[in-house]
């Protein structure tokens, strides 16, 4: 008994690199070779994707993409999707960005999704106004008079001179608000300035620090549902039935869960039995 | 009740509102009255206890248990002969966080003086290097030990983030301090900072308002003061009326918006059930 | 494929893996790549900010190309500052759609001194502009906080207990004691941040109940942080594979064997002279972790 | 003084009341002042602030060169990332006015810029966050403890947070969970009683009741759904999550609104150092 609790506190005290090696294999070996395990939506992503289907074809959608290169994995799948399931209703996508990096984020899924995918036209099917800095002030400019704040899109192309733009003067002139967010601004400074005193619903695509932030806010119908990290990305790949990079590393992030998971309960047990021995002694 | 200048100015504000509402208010939105309303209660409720404190009067706080742990930890490093660090977290004083980690260190500052213990604590901004420094040294003089300060237990490592927590893990594994204490704003360095000192078997108290750290300290800390908690200990130390006012009069209006929720329940099922002529859900949604 | 990209393929994996390479220990590899992000960045956002607000916005408000169209000569100073840089004041104007207001030089001197005050001696410089935008934020989150986080929580919290149309229990499906867990938890929690009275009696155990709410949510928290983290170090490994393929001519795999070859033989190095050290002084030679 | 105090405070005041009562005042000139004007301005501050916060960093790093402080050899990096940055965004465009100006050439492809954010800024800064992966391992084994009843809660819903969202989450099936929750059942009784004995009947009548009542309903793999680690993560997340993270969420509402009333009113004067 003795012997196997030294090799449980041998295993304890062990150098930390290890523990680094052993993460990077465990994430790298399932993405060069997939299982592919099943992806189950969850009911927050269903309503996402619910919400979406039930818009009336050619309805006007705001997407506002505010995350940066360093959470792109989590966000850029998300945007991807649900910009695929936009363009396959045949709605109407206006983008904006809060963050500067978002505009780039925003120009690649653009690229792949309207241009080469469905192949929209730039100002009837879809519009890029770009970033504007200024955070909750930006998002309270877009509620008030959009055209004050955007004379131009991101192209430096004049708003009036786009046919699209034509009527939209307000936030209370879209039909469906989807943001994309990672952290501030976002999607709370939207339930905040934008969602709550207008009323148009909105949901969200949120990276899996900020689910806990936003979550009171779908429960208390404030946002309709939220894709909450990797996992709602790939769920809601699933739902679309269009699988993308979000998917393919569900098999890389359920094994490393799992690794995390075994770590807390080794570390704990040799903590008890540390504890039980310095109790003896 | 005896604050007649307060209740003089918030009555004539009242009074002047009630005639532009008789008067027909015009250039308001309607549908932001209860707002309005809730606004100037909330604020009133605010000013009254701030001024209450400010003109000496004292509240009840109820201790708080990650202070008194404080006070176990410098009583333990004194008894093994180690040091004490104190890591003000990683954001410049614009941050109410860092403001309330100074206001706690210079409490730390006291018992150090008074047992004898040695302060370690390094920063990562130059102008909380000088806040930090102020607050121990006055400390020190209080307890009447100017001799046992330097200046140097306060220095400036680096602002980088990254680069910081390699520097404090440094200084946890070399010195060996007996008590680890992070009271601040934190981002992901949390972690690596807790892992540490965890690893060199210090007694670790954290407190931070920063939600997505506090489950990493509550997990490897000792004693974690959580959000709210943190601003009142603070307060609480700095004596400053607006604070303790401050703590005070968001506690009314705490027990305010539990009551409303208590009173919107009932009237909700009174409402559903019943057919009570009257939507609370309507009222408390503000366009 | 294009030469820029595939140099720019090793440069981001040469700085990627130089950034993984502290996980070994802190090397001049990590320290290469964490000042060159330091400066990298503090010029992008400079020159993002620049032109997404300042020039278009404020500039092009103050010298609109409406204004000064083809019959209308721009004033002595634009052509000044264009003959100092015609990138930003390009000839006629700025051509943004805006009108002209004079009242944004309010801005504009409130910026500069906000610049200026990088001088140490009127350091005090930045402090209007700062007040400007506490001032600005404290009005917009006072109420926006109020009504969203407030009064939005309070209306969400606030629900018909004895609905008939739902089941006394279900798990995953509104019912009646999801809807009372959700009440106590909310309310609990609220009187664990009561500051003003002794928890003891019904208001300790409530407060107790508070505390067991709060430490859910925040292993939430906890296992969606996990989470995150993760999904980020996929995304980097997915960036490494799609670089060691041949048209980036195996980029990650000549970087990683260059790095470690490089950090082993500096290893090797170190242990030989801390093997001397180590003869004439024990102890002083400390690993940082 | 004046101009250091007094000024800056009659700012805050000012432009905070202003903000805040042009939520309620439907006149249109204080409109279009309140919701244009005023929010670009404060758009156009931000920007110099950020400006401003670059230009501090780069500043210190110079400071570090000259006074030739340790690791000053680093600073030289940095500076010259920085310089690199600065041409790219002002001085070398890349392509020509056809295919972007300046100004649009920060978002377009083929731009020095937008070579310098795809292979510089983004793998860096992407990569700096997922280190954390990695530190979030290694503080797993060794320093997340049960150490008192709050941090077992935490951790326990963590756990199962961690393994029910992700797909394997849903292929391990409520029996396995039951067995689990009995074998640890008898750990924990084993530390309580102290008797080999009591923990052995606990555990032997425990499994059997599981296994008795798998075969009798066929071992579905969700059912029962309190055991069905899926199910449980959602609950958890919707309900008592919730619950925990609304009350942190008004508290932190309140703390807000109290801060920023404390600003418009000029008790709190910590903007200005104070």
């Amino acid at each position: 008994m003795s012997k196997i609790q030294d090799t449980f506190l041998k295993i304890g005290s062990i150098d930390r690199r290890w523990i680094f090696l052993i993460i990077a294999a465990v994430v790298i070996v399932p993405l060069i070779f997939p299982v592919g395990l099943p992806i189950r939506p969850t009911d927050t992503t269903k309503n996402v994707y619910d919400s979406i289907e039930k818009l009336p074809a050619g309805s006007k959608v705001l997407l506002s993409v505010e995350y940066s290169p360093s959470t792109r994995p989590e966000n850029h799948p998300m945007t991807i999707s649900i910009l695929r399931h936009l363009f396959k209703n045949n709605h109407k996508v206006f983008i904006t960005c809060l963050w500067p990096d978002g505009q780039f984020m925003a120009q690649d899924a653009i690229n792949q999704v309207a241009k080469q995918e469905f192949n929209k036209t730039y100002g009837v099917d879809y519009v890029f106004l770009g970033f504007r800095p200024g955070n909750e002030a930006v998002v309270k400019g877009i509620v008030s008079n959009l055209r004050k704040l955007y004379t131009v899109d991101v192209y430096q192309k004049k708003i009036d001179e786009i046919p699209l733009m034509n009527g939209i003067n307000n936030f209370k002139d879209f039909d469906f608000l989807f943001s994309s967010s990672a952290g501030f601004p976002g999607t709370i400074e939207w339930v905040q300035y934008a969602s709550d005193p207008t009323g148009i619903p909105m949901a969200s695509g949120v990276t899996s620090i900020q689910v806990n932030e936003v979550m009171p806010y779908v429960q208390a119908g404030q946002m309709v549902g939220v894709l909450a990290g990797m996992p709602g990305a790939a769920e809601y790949e699933a739902l679309i039935n269009q699988k993308g990079s979000a998917t393919s590393g569900m098999d890389a992030q359920s094994v490393a869960h799992l690794v995390i998971v075994l770590f807390i309960i080794l570390g704990n047990v040799s903590f008890f039995i540390e504890r039980n021995r310095s109790k003896k002694y | 009740m005896k604050d007649k200048q307060f209740w003089l100015v918030t009555g004539i504000i009242a009074f002047i509102f009630l005639l532009y509402w008789i008067m027909g208010h015009p250039y308001l939105y309607e549908d932001r009255i209860v707002m309005l309303i809730t606004m100037f209660l909330m604020g009133s409720t605010l000013m009254y206890n701030v001024r209450y404190a400010q003109m000496g009067g004292e509240f009840y706080l109820r201790p708080i248990p990650g202070l008194k742990a404080v006070e176990e930890a410098v009583g333990r490093s004194t008894e093994m002969g180690r040091p004490i660090l104190y890591v003000p977290g990683i954001q410049d004083m614009d941050q109410v966080e860092t403001v309330a980690g100074v206001i706690v260190l210079g409490h730390v500052a006291k018992m150090t003086a008074r047992y004898e213990t040695s302060l370690n604590v390094p920063v990562s901004r130059s102008i909380v290097m000088k806040a930090a420094r102020e607050a121990c040294r006055e400390s020190y003089m209080i307890e009447g030990r100017p001799d046992m300060f330097n200046e140097d237990m306060v220095h400036y490592l680096t602002d980088d983030q990254f680069a910081y927590a390699a520097g404090v893990n440094g200084i946890m594994v070399r010195e060996k301090p007996a008590a680890c204490m992070y009271m601040g704003k934190f981002y992901a360095e949390s972690l690596i900072l807790a892992e540490t000192g965890n690893s060199i078997g210090a007694i670790q108290i954290a407190g931070t308002a920063s939600q997505a750290q506090i489950p990493f300290f509550v997990t490897a800390c000792d004693y974690t003061l959580i959000g709210e908690e943190f601003f009142a200990a603070s307060a609480y130390l700095s004596k400053k009326p607006e604070l303790i006012g401050g703590v005070r009069g968001q506690d009314m209006i705490k027990a305010a918006v539990i009551v409303t929720i208590i009173f919107s329940i009932i009237i909700m099922t009174l409402y559903d059930n019943t057919g009570i002529g009257f939507d609370v859900s309507k009222l408390l949604t503000i366009r | 494929m294009e030469f820029s990209t595939i140099l720019g393929a090793w440069v981001a994996v040469f700085l990627t893996l130089g950034i993984f390479s502290y996980l070994y220990k802190d090397n001049p590899f990590y320290k290469f790549a964490e000042h060159l992000f330091v400066g990298v960045s503090a010029g992008y956002w400079t020159a993002i900010f620049f032109w997404t607000q300042i020039q278009p916005n404020l500039f092009g408000r103050l010298f609109p190309a409406k204004v000064y169209g083809p019959d209308s000569d721009t004033p002595f100073i634009y052509n000044l500052l264009s003959f100092i840089s015609s990138s930003v004041f390009p000839e006629g104007g700025i051509d943004k759609g805006h009108d002209q207001h004079f009242i944004y030089l309010i801005p504009l001197a409130l910026g500069m001194m906000m610049l200026l005050s990088l001088i140490p001696s009127i350091n005090w410089f930045a402090r209007w502009g700062i007040a400007y935008t506490v001032g600005m934020a404290a009005g917009l989150r006072a109420y926006g906080y109020l009504n969203s986080n407030v009064i939005g929580q309070v209306k969400g919290t606030a629900v018909n207990i004895f609905n008939s149309s739902l089941p006394f229990f279900s798990l995953s499906e509104p019912s009646i004691f999801n809807n009372m867990i959700i009440i106590v938890g909310t309310i609990c929690g609220l009187l664990y941040f009561y500051f003003s009275k002794e928890h003891t009696g019904i208001l300790g155990k409530a407060s107790k109940v508070g505390i067991y709410f709060l430490m859910i949510s925040f292993g939430a928290s906890f296992g969606f942080a996990v989470m995150g983290r993760i999904s980020l170090l996929i995304g980097r490994f997915n960036d490494l594979i799609k670089f060691s393929s041949t048209e980036y001519y195996h980029a990650t795999i000549w970087v990683l064997i260059a790095v470690i070859a490089i950090l082993g033989y500096a290893s090797y190095l170190e242990k030989e002279n801390k093997s001397q050290i180590a003869d004439t002084d024990q102890g002083s030679v400390q690993e940082e972790e | 003084m004046i101009w250091k105090r007094q000024i800056p405070i009659l700012i805050v005041t000012i432009v905070g009341w202003i903000t805040l009562l042009g939520w309620f005042i439907d006149q249109p000139d204080i409109q279009e002042f309140v919701n244009d004007d005023a929010t670009q301005w404060f758009d156009i501050l931000a920007s110099f602030a950020i400006i401003l916060g670059a230009l501090n960093l780069i500043k210190l790093q110079v400071q570090k060169i000259l006074y030739q402080k340790p690791g000053w050899i680093y600073s030289v990096v940095a500076v010259m990332g920085f310089l690199f940055a600065i041409t790219a965004g002002f001085f070398v465009k890349g392509v020509d006015d056809s295919v972007a100006q300046w100004g649009a050439h920060v978002t377009t492809d083929g731009t020095l810029f937008k070579w310098m954010f795809d292979y510089m800024f983004s793998p860096m800064s992407a990569t700096m966050f997922s280190l954390l992966a990695f530190f979030v391992a290694s503080a797993s084994y060794r320093a997340f403890r049960i150490r008192n009843f709050e941090a077992t809660l935490l951790l326990v819903s963590g756990i199962i947070i961690m393994v029910g969202r992700v797909p394997i989450g849903s292929v391990i099936s409520s029996w396995f969970v039951m067995y689990l929750i009995v074998l640890s059942a008898g750990i924990y009784i084993n530390v309580w009683k102290k008797d080999m004995n009591t923990t052995f009947v606990f555990v032997a009548v425990g499994i059997s009741i599981v296994t008795i009542a798998g075969f009798m309903y066929g071992w579905p793999i969700d059912k029962p759904g309190i055991f069905y680690l899926p199910a449980i993560q959602e609950w958890i997340y919707y309900y008592p999550n919730v619950a925990g993270a609304r009350s942190i969420m008004i508290g932190i509402g309140l703390g807000i609104f109290a801060t920023s009333i404390r600003y418009i009113l000029g008790i709190e004067r910590s903007y200005i150092g104070e």
